[in-house]
């Protein structure tokens, strides 16, 4: 076989048995796939399809006793990998393979220097002088482009921004040159530019060093950006595979045409402007510094928000989209006021409540409602999901049986059993309960609902349903929705203008269509070219 | 119709609840399961003391002084003859009373303490340098120094071990309350315009329990230790109360003439504070994986 | 680092307060004090009230608490009043005895504990795991005395290896120091052998699931190195703040100990001036401890930067 | 040095907390001054004063003015002579203090020095208890000090430690709470008669004696048995049988008059106001169950009712069928009569101090037998003394009954505060009889030993008559020791000079 195209990875008819009891009898079953030298395959699929046990495997890295591979070769390079001793596992692993993660900000050991955690690498494979070893340590540094790596190697991973510090990661990844990189989700936890900046960084490190790349992600913009070749995964089994322009232009699978059917276009929509509907949320002049009040410490002020200007009226989305800790979620905050900004306005239906107290601030509660992220911690473990939507309304003087039958109602609404009122949260999913959390927000009948990465957490397909609930509960109540996001995908789909945060200001704003076809603002620009896969339309195909 | 299916998806729900508890708990943690029904002996046997062929632990008999363990006496007697058998019978009922006492003495007080303290930013500060302030005073010594100071009797014994227990009690209570009232769903709550007591109650409260609940059971153990050790240093529970503190401080002297003084006791002592650790252990790790991890 | 380092100090001023505070009303509201203890069997009423108001007893107690507090400011803890002899000298003569016993307690039981803990962490779930378990939770439910009493029996009676009580300073020849320190040492560590395996083994336990532990083993590091190089470390905070509050138990444990070993140390004087009724040594003892408490906490926290970079003040 | 230094490595009963003998009645802080300081005059064995510091003496014919001249060779530590100023001011001091001198004192005209050497005493009347007062054995011991210390307040300690006595006092090595040192006096002249009691010569035979305080028994027990110390005052009787059959070790009993076990009723308040519920009360103390329970072995007590120690003069058995032959029916038919309506009765038991908790329960067991409501109080023996200082109801912090003992040495003769019948000046328990309080005060003036007995019995007689206190019984304690130390003296205060380590 020429050895241009003999596989460095080659994964045969792969089993992995979960423990007893888990949900399903195999993490993974019967998976085949290769990966050969110069090629980036990128495994895609939802949460939970067995991506990373599949990677795990690989590495040999699953953990003792509770996964095993029952059945199938793992060929790397010929040599198969389930039948390695653990001591030749660890011989193989960091030097013929590498593995990067995907939260930098848990992947590196915060007390050791990032010099020494690229250096034992070294220190574990190579007989390598202390000297040798430090010359190597800068030499991968700058490859990564890690600014002033002398410098840097005696810095701490918390002193590096997450993007450097999966650039450290990568760094010691490719150290000793390994034949195969996988790399499980390694750009999720990165703000949009950074990300694109790692995605390029990975594929120029696959051009020049012919590194083979298992890439790992649910993101079909990523797929598109980068990969050669994908494959497809759903519930542990392999459900398809192929170039990856194939795949995505045209899928086979059913699930694969789901997958890419909801992925949301880049393009806006045309939505009728609301222009003439009246105005029900303002802010003007809103600004939060948070005061980091300490009796040990100097105090330390973030300027979270600053002057921020925004309007929200009836019927209309509004999105912001920034970066992390651009102050997004501090606008919301304030605005429903969890906090109490620093100084500005906010006016509901022209009321003031920036500076109510706590009494007056009460019964101004019912107009803004708001819907977190985490739709695990969203809803309190203990109550049933029925007592979290009546309380609100109950606060309000609405009567128990009264409050009873709008819940039953709200849930019919977000396309839930109203009989499954008195369960708990727990014996709902990730996407029943956001629709829950929708419900309960509805539940107040609102103003103004707020959406705070209400959809981020969630796999593209379960998203992709609650925009369409959102969407209908936005024209169903002609509600006012602030929707914010950092995926300028759904911000396309749902807003219907878009401001854009940077550092706590607000740098653009316009109707949706107008900033995605002309962003003015250079940052607005910048974050648009790092979308990825932004070049590529995804189709919409039909999944009976 | 729906109702009966209701009904029986309930009952399965039970059962399967408690299927699932005999094969999460039971199975898994068999210790928990030998530490419960110890406790609960040891708690039956101190209800029915006087049944269980006990004489009256306080009956001096100095003609019996110092005799072994033997028929007559199951445990042998003490320095005034009284009956080591009985008085470690009886004392169950002292050392689990303030075990239980200072545990759930502590725990209430220290729960309103640390609520308040988690919630209210204003009182914190000051509640917060009070608790610092009785913390660093060394548990031991304030209770023995209460317990001197005050004359020795049931409640100031159980007072003086409460009291050091309870801001390691609020600590626990308000950190939780600081992590918790950043939970979404709290603030979800507040945005719903729930009122604070309504807040703390429903949603803050439950969260503390199970964590409560097992520190309950360390502040049970540790009380039961102390209250001995303040028998030793001759301020423990007052001498005409059986306790096995003050069986064993009162038989310190004699552990090398009449070791049994001190044996019957000791082994009880241990036995319990052994099983309600065990007990505790088992709580924490299937109420609480959390602070199972963090413990 | 020196800014912090001052503040907190100035912030355990309002903590010493509330401890002096406490200390002093407790002493003052309960019933029994120095006078009719010191006026003895013979002494009448009178006597003792001669007595009290001698020692200053009668005054109010806002006017005692007062002079207290301004004594305290010029650094001065006051006159036992029974042997007369500044509070100051009693602490000096026994300090050295409670401090080598503290040392040697921590020592012992953080070199036995941690890697007790780290071991039964790494074989978490089997046979050492349940021992290391089974013998920290025993280790909590035995008496000290009995333990003590057990220990002098089997090791200074039975085999004659060790002297049954008392203590010889390290300055006077290490030997006959250690041979009178180990008993007690062994006595009071078995808690604290018991509390830090409990706590290494949690942490280390947690830390094991980092994902830094991960990349570790996906470097190829050995399981070891992962265990002692990545794992120990970072569970490192955890254990240094449970060996902190352990003070706190450690003061309680030298107290009975102490008695046990007949060791003249800190814990003892200050039973015996509790049953004594010698404020100034009570009040001053305790003040000291808690200041000791404080302090250690505060070295602990200067610690935390030790090991962790991430902490900075 | 010489080649070994002896040391004499003790435990004493008790810590030294506070080293004026004077300042405080402590039995340690007495036995402390005999190590440091000397006395004029000291008991010997058959409980006769005789001369110690002092030489010859003489009394006028009218027994008014008594005239003391000191021995030659009397030094302070510090080296100074011993001046009769000194021993002037240092009788005042202790004249202020202890109940005997302030009996001397109120018949006192004057004190004076003559010269350096001679100390004239003048009377306002006859008083027959001079030399037993001035020789008085145990607390408050009329120790001699120089006079710059013995000018202190008596209600304030005295600063340093400088005494004539045959030991010095080691300041710097003393660790309260633990340790005490006394070196050997080299410049001590001591007399030429053998040592009997307090008299007679103190010939220190050992360079050094350490007193290390054990707080535990068990632990001060296996010391001895493990050659750690030398010489264990007070063991538990209990430990007694243990310590004598280990080798190398001897256990006998020194103190041949023993302690008296007293239960002090609060004759203000009631039930014990009513004499005949405190007859009733003692009349079911049998002494047997008392020291059976507190005492334990009986090689260690015996029942005594004579209020005064058995085996001393004034011994009787006046009145005392009572506390002898009454029993638990006696005491019944006596709390019937007596319409005792069921108050309870506050006994302040002692945790700390096992033989008077002991001496509680027992009580406690007794009252309730006869028929009475015990409420039964732990405390320590702090709270105990500040306690039974009030003659407050029970309800504002009052008692009813207490426990404690008395050393034989203590309560030879009425003059003891504990047999006093004035509720005034009287001991706590405040016994209120004017024929008692009568026979007392008569009892100095006595002619002779004849009359101090029918005084004596007169007391007694009353004593019991007013159910003054229940009697329970004598207790000995044992010491133990090494058997290389030899020459212990016996005596019903333990002394140090005369003892050896071999
Ligand atoms: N240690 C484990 N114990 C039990 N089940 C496990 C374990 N690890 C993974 N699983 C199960 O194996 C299945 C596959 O998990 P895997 O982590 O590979 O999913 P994934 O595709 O990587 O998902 P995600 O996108 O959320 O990372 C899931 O059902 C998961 O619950
Ligand atoms: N409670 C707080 N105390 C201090 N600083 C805070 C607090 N909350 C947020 N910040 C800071 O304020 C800034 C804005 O935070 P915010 O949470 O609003 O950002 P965001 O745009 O929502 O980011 P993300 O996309 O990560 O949620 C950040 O620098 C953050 O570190
Ligand atoms: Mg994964
Ligand atoms: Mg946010």
């Amino acid at each position: 076989m020429d050895q241009t195209t003999q596989p460095v990875l080659d994964i045969r008819g792969l089993t992995v048995r979960l423990p007893i009891r888990a949900d399903r009898e195999n993490a993974i079953e019967d998976v085949s796939f290769s990966v050969l030298p110069h090629e980036i395959l990128c495994v895609v699929g939802e949460s939970g399809s067995g991506k990373s046990v599949t990677a795990h495997t690989v590495m040999g890295l699953l953990p003792p006793k509770q996964l095993t591979a029952t059945a199938g070769q793992v060929l790397l390079q010929g040599d198969d990998l389930l039948k390695k001793t653990p001591g030749e596992m660890r011989a193989l692993r960091g030097a013929r393979m590498s593995m990067i993660f995907q939260e930098p900000m848990t992947a590196l050991n915060p007390l050791m220097s990032i010099g020494d955690q690229i250096e034992e690498i070294l220190q574990i494979h190579t007989e390598m002088s202390a000297r040798e070893r430090l010359a190597r340590v800068i030499e991968v540094m700058e490859a990564v482009k890690l600014p002033e790596p002398e410098r840097l190697v005696h810095s701490y991973p918390h002193q590096l921004s997450g993007g450097q510090r999966q650039r450290v990661m990568i760094a010691g990844a490719l150290a000793l040159e390994p034949a195969l990189l996988i790399a499980d989700e390694p750009t999720t936890a990165l703000d949009v530019t950074t990300q694109a900046q790692i995605l390029k960084l990975i594929k120029d490190i696959q051009r020049t060093h012919g590194t083979a790349v298992l890439f790992i992600t649910h993101d079909f913009g990523v797929v598109a950006e980068i990969a050669d070749r994908v494959v497809v995964m759903q519930h542990g089994l392999v459900v398809e595979q192929g170039e990856a322009k194939a795949v995505l232009r045209n899928p086979q699978h059913p699930y694969t045409r789901m997958l890419i059917s909801a992925v949301p276009s880049m393009t806006p929509p045309a939505r009728p402007p609301k222009a003439d509907a009246p105005v029900v949320l303002e802010t003007q002049d809103l600004c939060k510094t948070y005061r980091d009040r300490s009796l040990f410490r100097a105090a330390r002020e973030t300027r979270a928000a600053h002057n921020v200007e925004l309007s929200v009226r009836r019927g209309e989305t509004l999105g912001i989209v920034g970066e992390s800790g651009s102050g997004k979620s501090t606008v919301a905050r304030c605005i429903v006021r969890l906090i109490s900004p620093t100084s500005g306005q906010i006016l509901i239906d022209g009321h003031d409540i920036a500076g109510l107290s706590a009494s007056r601030l009460r019964e101004n509660r019912r107009l803004v409602q708001i819907v977190f992220q985490d739709p695990y911690r969203s809803l309190n473990p203990r109550r049933s999901v029925g007592a979290s939507i009546v309380e609100g309304p109950m606060n309000f003087g609405v009567g128990k049986a009264e409050a009873q039958t709008r819940a039953r109602d709200l849930m019919k609404l977000v396309d839930l059993d109203p009989n499954s009122l008195d369960r708990f949260p727990h014996q709902f999913s990730g996407g029943q309960r956001q629709r829950i959390c929708i419900a309960r927000a509805l539940a107040m009948e609102p103003d103004v609902l707020i959406a705070d990465e209400a959809v981020s957490a969630l796999d593209v397909s379960v998203q992709a349903q609650v925009l369409e609930l959102l969407d209908d509960v936005r024209k169903r109540f002609n509600l006012a929705i602030l929707f914010i996001t950092h995926d300028l995908r759904v911000a396309a789909q749902i807003c219907d203008r878009i401001a854009v945060m940077y550092k706590g200001e607000i740098v653009e704003r316009g109707p949706a269509a107008e900033v995605f076809r002309a962003p003015s603002h250079e940052y607005t620009q910048a974050l648009f070219n790092a979308a990825p896969g932004r070049d590529f339309e995804f189709g919409s195909f039909a999944t009976a | 119709m729906s109702a009966i299916a209701d009904r029986d998806a309930n009952r399965s729900g039970l059962r399967e609840r408690l299927a699932e508890f005999r094969r999460n708990v039971l199975s898994r943690h068999p210790t928990m399961a030998i530490g419960g029904v110890l406790l609960i002996l040891m708690i039956l046997g101190a209800v029915f003391a006087p049944l269980l062929f006990t004489v009256d632990p306080i009956a001096l008999n100095p003609i019996q002084r110092l005799r072994g363990p033997g028929a007559a006496q199951w445990f042998g007697t003490d320095m005034f003859g009284r009956d080591i058998y009985s008085r470690t019978i009886y004392g169950t009922r002292i050392s689990l009373f303030v075990g239980l006492a200072a545990a759930v003495l502590s725990i209430a007080i220290g729960l309103v303490i640390g609520l308040l303290a988690g919630y209210v930013r204003l009182l914190d500060t000051i509640l917060m340098r009070v608790m610092d302030g009785l913390m660093a005073i060394p548990g031991i010594l304030l209770a023995i120094a209460l317990v001197s100071l005050s004359g020795a009797s049931l409640v100031t014994v159980t007072v003086a071990i409460t009291i050091p227990e309870i801001p390691r009690v609020v600590r626990l209570v308000r950190a939780i309350v600081l992590s918790v009232r950043e939970e979404p769903y709290v603030e979800a709550a507040v945005a719903a315009g729930t009122r604070l007591p309504l807040i703390l109650i429903r949603h803050i409260l439950p969260n503390t329990i199970p964590p409560l609940i097992v520190q309950a059971t360390y502040v049970c153990a540790s009380a039961m230790l102390t209250e001995s050790i303040l028998g030793f240093l001759g301020a423990g529970t007052p001498p005409e109360i059986p306790s096995w503190g003050n069986i064993m401080a009162e038989g310190r002297t004699y552990f090398q003439i009449a070791p049994w003084i001190i044996f019957f006791p000791g082994a009880l002592l241990a036995l319990t504070v052994l099983a309600v650790n065990v007990l505790g252990d088992g709580l924490r790790d299937t109420l609480d994986p959390r602070i199972a991890k963090k413990m | 680092m020196f800014s912090f380092i001052a503040k907190r100090i100035v912030a355990t001023i309002p903590v010493m307060g509330v401890v002096a505070l406490f200390v002093f009303l407790m002493l003052r509201l309960s019933p029994g004090d120095p006078a009719s203890v010191i006026a003895g069997d013979y002494a009448t009423a009178a006597d003792i009230e001669r007595i009290r108001e001698q020692l200053g007893l009668s005054d109010p107690i806002v006017v005692q608490f007062g002079n207290w507090i301004w004594q305290l400011m010029r650094a001065d803890l006051g006159i036992s009043i029974f042997s007369n002899l500044p509070v100051t000298t009693l602490i000096a003569q026994r300090l050295e005895p409670t401090l080598m016993l503290s040392l040697t307690t921590l020592t012992f039981s953080v070199l036995v504990a941690v890697p007790l803990g780290a071991l039964a962490a790494w074989k978490a779930g089997t046979w050492i795991d349940r021992a290391v378990m089974i013998f920290a939770v025993a280790g909590f439910s035995l008496p000290v005395f009995v333990l003590g009493y057990a220990l002098i029996y089997e090791f200074s009676l039975a085999l004659q290896w060790l002297p049954v009580q008392g203590y010889k300073s390290p300055f006077d020849g290490l030997l006959p120091f250690l041979r009178h320190i180990i008993l007690p040492t062994v006595t009071l560590s078995v808690i604290f052998i018991a509390l830090f395996a409990r706590i290494t083994r949690a942490s280390v336990l947690e830390v094991l699931e980092e994902d830094y532990i991960r990349t570790a083993r996906a470097k190829g590091q050995t399981e070891r190195k992962v265990l002692l190089g990545h794992a120990l470390r970072n569970a490192a905070v955890p254990i240094v703040t449970v060996i902190g509050l352990g003070i706190a138990l450690l003061i309680g444990g030298v107290v009975v100990t102490e008695s046990v070993y007949n060791i003249p140390g800190l814990g003892r004087l200050v039973v015996d001036a509790i049953l004594k009724r010698d404020y100034p040594i009570i009040q001053g003892l305790i003040l000291m401890f808690s200041f000791v408490y404080i302090l250690v906490n505060l070295m602990i926290d200067i610690v935390y930067t030790l090991i962790d970079p991430r902490i900075r003040y | 040095p010489a080649a070994a230094e002896k040391v004499l490595r003790v435990i004493p009963h008790a810590d030294l907390k506070n080293i004026d003998p004077i300042w405080t009645t402590a039995y340690i802080t007495r036995n402390h001054g005999y190590m440091v300081y000397d006395t004029l005059f000291a008991m010997d064995a058959n409980l006769k004063p005789q001369p110690q510091m002092v030489d010859t003496w003489s009394v006028s014919d009218d027994q008014l003015t008594w005239t003391f001249k000191l021995r030659d060779g009397l030094k302070w530590h510090d080296g100074a002579p011993v001046t009769a100023a000194d021993c002037v001011a240092s009788l005042n001091r202790w004249g202020k203090r202890d109940g005997m001198g302030q009996a001397l004192m109120n018949v006192m005209d004057s004190l004076s020095a003559a010269d350096d050497k001679t100390i004239v005493m003048k009377l306002k009347q006859p008083y027959g208890l001079v030399l037993e007062s001035i020789g008085k054995i145990s607390s408050n011991v009329p120790f001699m000090m120089p006079k710059r210390f013995a000018e202190t307040d008596p209600f304030e300690q005295v600063t340093d430690m400088i005494g004539s006595g045959p030991f010095k006092f080691s300041k710097d090595e003393w660790v309260p709470g633990s340790k005490v040192v006394y070196l050997k006096n080299e410049d001590y002249v001591p007399r030429s008669e053998p040592p009997s009691y307090a008299a007679g010569g103190k010939v220190v035979k050992v360079d050094r004696v350490e007193w290390v305080y054990f707080p535990d028994q068990t632990t001060a027990m296996n010391a001895l048995i493990n050659n750690e110390v030398d010489y264990f005052e007070q063991p538990a009787n209990d430990l007694a049988p243990i310590l004598a059959n280990s080798p190398g070790i001897v256990v006998e009993v020194n103190d041949p008059v023993g302690n008296m076990g007293f239960a002090r009723f609060n004759h203000l308040l009631p039930p014990f106001d009513n004499v005949k519920v405190r007859r009733a009360a003692m009349a079911a103390m049998k002494q047997e169950d008392y020291l059976l329970a507190a005492v334990g072995l009986p090689e260690y007590f015996s029942t005594c009712y004579s209020v005064f120690p058995c085996g001393t003069p004034l011994e009787s058995t006046a009145g005392s069928e009572i506390v002898k032959s009454a029993g638990v029916e006696e005491g019944k038919k006596l709390l019937a009569e007596s319409g005792y309506d069921g108050t309870p009765v506050v006994i302040m038991q002692p945790t700390d101090i096992p033989v008077l908790s002991a001496f509680s329960l027992v009580t406690a067991e007794k009252l309730r037998k006869i028929g009475m409501k015990v409420d039964m109080q732990a405390m320590d023996w702090s709270t105990l003394t500040s306690r039974r200082a009030k003659r407050d109801p029970v309800k504002d912090g009052g008692w009813n009954i207490f426990h404690t003992w008395w050393i034989g040495a203590d309560v030879l003769n009425p003059m003891a505060i504990a047999y006093s019948g004035d509720p005034a000046k009287g001991w706590f328990g405040w016994p209120s009889d004017a024929d008692l309080e009568r026979a007392r005060t008569a009892f100095p003036l006595a002619k002779n030993v004849a009359e101090q007995k029918v005084l004596a019995t007169k007391v007694q007689d009353r004593l019991y008559a007013i159910g003054s206190h229940g009697n329970l019984g004598a207790f000995f304690t044992p010491v133990a020791y090494r058997d290389n130390v030899k020459g212990l003296i016996k005596s019903p205060v333990q002394f140090f000079w005369n003892i050896s380590v071999e």
